[in-house]
């Protein structure tokens, strides 16, 4: 099974619904049957949100699910760019760019995943879970968010999921504190034969030792600001053990192994 | 309707349309191939090559700007070996011409550069960048002194019987004067602009949001600035000009070509849409078409040529 | 939430807050006045003003750019005396500090400005506009070379006692030259930045859309190119620096205070919404207020004061 | 009778309707109570269209009618501004500075008057037309037009005129050529007080031509590029014999007698 989708086209699409699902994020469902019947989880596209030309770059977001012709997006209203998101109406046209990037991979003889999502971190994941459940692989997940109000996707997760289970900074639901220390146990506890990881990166990189402690295999997928998103630009790039690679094109999903960490405070980390 | 002549030539080359690609915006053209046939375009013009694999800039390397964009990608590169292996053979496969962005520390890493290149006759041009800091200057891009832009011309034209394109600089006072040294020093045409300096700061972390501080501007923002330049630059010199800053549409190209430029090339707008060049190139040809004019090169100066 | 100290002093000149407008783009307050009232802004800078009357360019004047505009005024303007009657005792009726932007075609006019201005006791301080172009030296403008600028500063300096604020022009290599030229024949602080060249082609006639051919690039389009000179230039001279160039919001006044400017100004954006500097001046003491910031003067320079 | 208006403001304003009434031409309907209630016959009003930074220009628009509390603006599809400007839907919120500017003026005395309108030059004639009316002046109207699908306001001109007649380029309505015919034969024929003219500069040079000749008064209303709409910028200058004059505060209505015609050929005259 590979992540690499089909190539990439433009495709115009049409607005099905948009709607909040959490404290300032939305889910915004797309008919884009070219895109949705060839996306693989993991992979993003890159979209027009809008033609007016002081929008000079297209946004990236990770396809959190693709059904019959419709993809569908959980985007968190950060930036200007997702505020005008937040105002489109059923039956506005955009275009995205896509299937993009190299999504998670399922390694020969997997039984048994644990999946570790922080925040936003979530949105990349509601493929991979019905992937994976597909595969007849056994499925814990551990979900962190600021408060009970931003969990995401629980019920695909908790329908989907052996085990499901929530930490939120506040204590409004699940354990108290950061999804960190769930991950810590259940990598202990259930010996995954991979993880998947995505959030902040602070926490992906704390997740990831983790992983190589427990000697787990562990994909990551990082976030990097993307200009082209086809691999031209180098705008993206990743520092890796096989040198300086494209998130967009080689990522987002890397081997955790793979990548060298940025020891500096990484100013992304506040989302 | 009549089909339009767009060929346009640039020293020796004769490209089959003035549509070029924006240096560091395209890669090697293997990216956008996807999109369509790259035989569309009059030109590829490669990310710039240096000598040596060039790592980049650290950090975030790009910020969205008010119609524009700051990038400071930092030249990252593998060399021009690597370069020679993997792109210019997947780029020979291709019926396009290729122009090499070719950038250095010092005049001889261009030379050495221009030197390699020599023997590859999947080369068509070179655009000698000389934006690059100049290391044995203290830093100062070559582009903005004469004398440095010169030194660089000159030893690249010493080993080069390629067609000799120069990349100027938009930061500078004059930028005639710096055309005008290039030209004397035997540059077959001058491109340009190449990125104006600007920076952001983050008014969360009041620091500016590039690692590397400043970056260089380019896209819609910069146009009227890059318009200005041609204008300026091709009723100052005799050789032919590639003008490039903002361009989006084929109405935007026809105002570089209309202000003196002979070809055009798109860079920051195939961030937003891959095929933005090829609908440049089609809508030039119905931009003559619905005019009546017969040749593509008509339109070049037709602003001041009266 | 506790109040924040908006003061800031450029020379002798103490302002109640650092929002100012920029000249040109806000006549002599009296049009804005139905707006607000004017005695909530740092300053009034006045458009400019030469010893005789100036007529300004011909025919079309501006030209909407992406993120901005091109404007060919030309510094129409009823000359000195007839400021003095009109606008300049208008202002003396409102309790705001007035800067009154010179220009004059050679040094000599500059001071005889400065000379009639400086028996006005509502004339705070001058800024000197040496963007003009320098009829003595064949049309370059004073701001481009570090002798003329100079030259004007010194004979306007001779002749005033006045604050001096010295407005640079963007269209240099290096803009800390003739920062650091101008702060040497007495300046007592810059503003940065004056427009961008640029031009605008009109593809329908095939002529520069002004009617001079070029004009000067304002608005949000150039903001990046006024921060990273305003960080360029506030780090190589010690006297204070006044940043402008696209604000359109007190987000964007903090990146120049934060990019070193001890005051700023709102040129474009009064054009789209005529209260744009009042809410720069609220705004902009919300930004300190919520970050527990009690001098806006701890702004300045932040991003390299470290 | 003054032209001036009360101090301008910036009032936000919603859009009531918005449709085509002519080929490329629409009509906008908008809530403004403030300006409604204020604003007088030739006025405008600066309309900011869009919000997005790369709009960097109000647009100006005349005033045709306000009626209670809602302006109507006749507007030709003609660029950016304008294209964005038909898409507005109803309940779409926009701003608008005003009123602006000098408007037309009724002499003391007037009894007959003659309407020049070339174009879009017939959106700033509707509230004249209604206060002339009401003031029980005797108004003749000649309008013009490239064919009759580009005819504006014929109701309200033909229910409030004496006498209302049309030429189109093309001949499909009224009088095959241009206006300036009919206001040439009208003004000898009808003699009337004074003359209000609009449309194209070129057209309104000659009308204005014609009325010099007739000894007849005539007011213009001249279209400059604006860019603050209040007199700050000197960007909408016109050549007057009482030297220049800024279009948006001591026009757009100008004594024909007082302006300096351009010579040279006028880069607006296609429209
Ligand atoms: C591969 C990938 C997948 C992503 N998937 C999701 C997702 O599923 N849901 C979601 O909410 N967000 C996702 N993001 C982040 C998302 O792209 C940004 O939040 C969004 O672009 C912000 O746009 P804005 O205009 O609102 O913010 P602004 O800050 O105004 O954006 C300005 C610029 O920054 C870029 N940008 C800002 N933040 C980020 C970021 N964190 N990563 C990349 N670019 C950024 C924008 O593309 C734009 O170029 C993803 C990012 C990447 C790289
Ligand atoms: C006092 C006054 C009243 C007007 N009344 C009307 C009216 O009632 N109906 C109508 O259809 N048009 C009217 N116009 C013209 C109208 O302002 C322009 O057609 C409109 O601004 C074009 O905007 P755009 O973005 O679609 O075109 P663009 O060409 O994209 O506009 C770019 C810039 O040019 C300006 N502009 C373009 N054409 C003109 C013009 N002829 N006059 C002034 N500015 C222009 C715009 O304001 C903008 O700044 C009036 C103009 C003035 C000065
Ligand atoms: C991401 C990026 C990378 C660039 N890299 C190069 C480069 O390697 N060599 C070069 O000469 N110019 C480079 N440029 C400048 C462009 O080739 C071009 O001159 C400039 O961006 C203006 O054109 P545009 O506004 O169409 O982008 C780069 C520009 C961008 C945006
Ligand atoms: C219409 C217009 C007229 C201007 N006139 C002057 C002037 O008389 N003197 C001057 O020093 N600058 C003048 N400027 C420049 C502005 O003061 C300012 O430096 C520049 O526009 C950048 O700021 P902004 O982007 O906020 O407009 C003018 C700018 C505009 C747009
Ligand atoms: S976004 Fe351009 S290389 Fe990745
Ligand atoms: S539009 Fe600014 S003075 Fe008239």
């Amino acid at each position: 099974m590979c992540g690499h989708g089909p190539t990439p086209a433009i495709e115009p699409v049409v607005v099905v619904s948009n709607e909040r699902v959490a404290t300032g994020v939305c889910r915004v469902v797309l008919d884009a049957p070219r895109t949705a019947a060839t996306v693989e989880p993991g992979q993003f596209v890159h979209v027009r949100i809008a033609r007016s030309a002081d929008f000079i770059l297209r946004r990236p977001f990770s396809v959190h699910r693709a059904r019959g012709e419709r993809l569908e997006i959980i985007y968190q209203v950060v930036g200007r760019g997702t505020r005008v998101l937040e105002d489109a109406r059923p039956g506005d046209v955009m275009d995205v760019l896509g299937p993009l990037g190299h999504g998670w991979t399922v390694p020969e003889g997997t039984t048994r995943a644990l999946v570790v999502a922080g925040g936003l971190g979530a949105a990349p994941m509601g493929m991979l879970v019905e992937r994976l459940a597909e595969a007849d692989v056994q499925i814990t997940l551990a979900q962190g968010a600021p408060s009970a109000g931003r969990l995401l996707a629980r019920e695909l997760f908790d329908s989907l999921c052996r085990r499901s289970v929530v930490a939120t900074d506040d204590g409004s639901a699940g354990t108290c504190g950061f999804v960190t220390v769930l991950s810590a146990e259940l990598l202990q506890r259930e010996r995954p034969d991979v993880a998947y990881v995505c959030g902040p990166e602070p926490m992906q990189r704390i997740v990831a030792g983790q992983c190589a402690e427990a000697g787990v295999a562990c994909q990551v997928s990082l976030e990097r600001l993307m200009a082209c998103g086809v691999g031209a630009c180098l705008s993206c790039v990743v520092a890796t053990r096989h040198g300086q690679k494209r998130a967009c094109v080689d990522g987002p999903v890397f081997d955790a192994a793979d990548v060298v960490w940025d020891s500096d405070e990484d100013p992304e980390a506040e989302r | 309707m009549s089909s339009v002549d767009m060929r346009v030539r640039i020293g020796a080359l004769e490209l089959r349309n003035p549509v070029m690609t924006a240096s560091g915006t395209f890669g090697s053209g293997k990216e956008y191939a996807d999109f369509f046939d790259l035989a569309r375009l009059g030109a590829v013009v490669t990310k710039g090559v240096s000598l040596e694999p060039w790592p980049g800039n650290p950090g975030q390397r790009i910020v969205e700007t008010p119609s524009g964009m700051l990038n400071s990608i930092g030249l990252q590169n593998p060399g021009v070996e690597a370069f020679c292996d993997n792109d210019l053979t997947w780029l020979a496969r291709h019926d396009v011409p290729v122009i090499v962005n070719v950038v250095g520390h010092r005049a001889d890493e261009y030379a050495a550069v221009a030197e390699r290149l020599e023997q590859e006759s999947g080369v068509h041009a070179l655009e000698v960048n000389i934006s690059c800091p100049n290391v044995d200057a203290g830093g100062m891009a070559f582009g903005t002194t004469c004398p440095a832009a010169a030194e660089v011309v000159r030893s690249v034209r010493a080993v080069s019987t390629k067609t000799l394109i120069v990349k100027l600089s938009p930061n500078v006072t004059d930028v005639t004067e710096v055309a005008r040294a290039v030209e004397a020093e035997g540059a077959d045409a001058v491109s340009l602009i190449n990125t104006l300096l600007g920076m952001v700061i983050d008014t969360r972390t009041f620091a500016p949001v590039l690692a590397r501080g400043v970056g260089g501007l380019s896209g819609p923002a910069v146009r009227p600035v890059a318009v200005r330049m041609v204008w300026q630059v091709s009723q100052a010199v005799s050789v032919p000009v590639i003008g490039m800053g903002g361009i989006t549409s084929a109405e935007d190209a026809a105002e570089f070509l209309l202000a003196g430029a002979s070809g055009v090339a798109v860079g920051t707008a195939n961030f937003m849409d891959p095929t933005t060049t090829v609908g440049v190139v089609d809508g030039l040809e119905r931009f003559c078409q619905e005019r009546g004019i017969e040749k593509v090169t008509d339109l070049v100066g037709a602003a001041w040529k009266r």
